[in-house]
């Protein structure tokens, strides 16, 4: 099979939205789907289903094996949800009425802490930070431990053999 | 039922979406996560804490605090050969922020000889000082050797 | 070309000199260890921060700081399959010292499914406060399982 | 009789007792531990360290303390090969706690290609701050890939 100059509708996995599984160049999955199966013909359609509940996919023409998790906003740190998750977009956090982002910008790397703001120049934007002497806010309620968090931490398992001679050493405990 | 002595609460956690898994038989129920097999294991966990007001008491007048409030993680073992829990890592800070918005993670990671059934969790001594928002911040895992 | 939503800056990575190495078909290129072949993949880090001058605003009146600076360490997965890059494991940690001089380290260390032509690279919230000068505080690494 | 540059006191391990195992040929002798077969090892270590009185000056009258205090953790690999002993690995992090009772941990771990008969150990800055009180809070371990 020769793989000629790309012509349109040619299969060859030149363009950014096939690549090849094995023999066949497959088309991606759309946004808010993740690859389940590549396709079994060449160019043809891999098997798409919908992110679960909890996990996004924002571009489509991709070849993602699993969606990207949600991320949750921190309510005890008097974050607020302004846009639920979507299958196509993750959760969107900023603060409560009354309380700015004490990051400038509001990034979303750092904890995103809500703080009131007393004597601002302007009356604050929720999610925007302005400059200017911020108090904390009192600290809600806390959940009782065990109660219906569930925290979205993430847990990496996995048991995969080593081949070969596996030497095992050392672990000591300091005396 | 294993006697737990003054034990932290355990974390949950999710092992199916985004960058969690499990393979290889390995398996999670209800805050375990269970050995399939004996053998030598690599376990981790990083916990990311933030607190929202400052826990250092009152420095203004330069008064000592004596006793510092802590953050602590500890990954424990349970197993059917033994009714206590055995504490396998400790991750243990003093926590004196004079900010009153501070955030700091912790990570253990080792190597130990474990049995079938044995079972690991993650506990923490304050539960409403963990950074849940994010699965790249706190996290939790383990492989065999 | 990737999407590069809000991204710290890359570290360049010495890889061939020292303590430092690659081999079986594992590549670094610009910034990139790129992924030679599909599997569970180690992936770790530490990066060394230092501060020349106190980041912690002013404490003598005892008035709190509230929003402190921070040091943030990202491992970030590049992949063809999708055109925006995934943050993998994430240090975090608030700085307010009231010294005029500081130093601490962020590590990181997790296992992950990769595939092969997937590309690991380290942000860092503020590469002016990275400790490069000895190749034993700050490093970067990963191994096939 | 390698050249000790200024090297810092290295600590003693238990390598049978509890959670402490040694296996495989991997041998632990006076404060060394011993690697049988050259190979890619992966070294981890976590020390705790513990402070009974503020390393952070006076600072009741906003006087800013210049030279922190610091707590140091080196992996050092002593070979045949070489008269000098390399760092491996350091964790170094200022300590400037108001309080008078700290208590924090500092982890490593990374791969290293070693050759049989090299030999590593744990170096502190001060032997006097190592929390040695518990295996799950202070710990070393290599193992082989």
């Amino acid at each position: 099979q020769g793989q000629g100059s790309s012509t349109p509708g040619r299969c060859d996995c030149a363009g950014d939205s096939q690549k090849r599984y094995g023999p066949f160049c497959c088309k991606g999955c759309p946004k808010g789907h993740y690859v389940k199966t590549p396709c079994a013909e060449p160019c043809g359609n891999s098997t798409c289903l919908p992110c679960p509940r909890g996990t996004f996919l924002t571009w489509g023409d991709h070849f993602m094996s699993g969606c990207t998790r949600c991320q949750a906003c921190d309510e005890m740190a008097f974050q607020v949800t302004l846009e639920n998750c979507s299958a196509v977009s993750d959760t969107r956090c900023g603060c409560q009425p009354g309380l700015v982002c004490s990051t400038d910008p509001c990034r979303e790397s750092s904890p995103l802490a809500c703080l009131s703001c007393s004597g601002c120049a302007a009356p604050p934007t929720p999610g925007v930070s302005t400059e200017s002497a911020l108090e904390p806010q009192t600290q809600p309620a806390v959940p009782e431990a065990g109660g219906g968090v569930v925290f979205w931490a993430q847990l990496l398992l996995g048991a995969s053999f080593l081949l070969g001679a596996t030497l095992i050493c050392t672990y000591f405990r300091c005396q | 039922v294993p006697h737990l002595k003054n034990q932290f609460p355990a974390l949950h956690w999710e092992h199916e979406l985004g960058l969690a898994f499990t393979k290889n038989r390995m398996n999670y129920t209800n805050k375990f996560l269970v050995i399939p097999e004996s053998g030598d294991y690599f376990i981790y966990s990083q916990i990311t804490f933030r607190g929202l007001k400052s826990r250092c008491g009152d420095t203004s007048q330069g008064r000592q605090p004596n006793r510092p409030e802590s953050i602590i993680v500890v990954i424990t073992k349970v197993t059917d050969n033994y009714p206590e829990p055995a504490h396998l890592l400790t991750g243990t800070k003093s926590v004196c922020e004079i900010s009153s918005n501070w955030f700091q993670p912790l990570y253990l990671g080792a190597m130990f000889s474990l049995e079938e059934g044995d079972r690991l969790m993650v506990n923490v001594s304050d539960i409403s000082l963990v950074d849940y928002t994010k699965e790249d911040k706190t996290f939790f895992g383990a492989f065999l050797l």
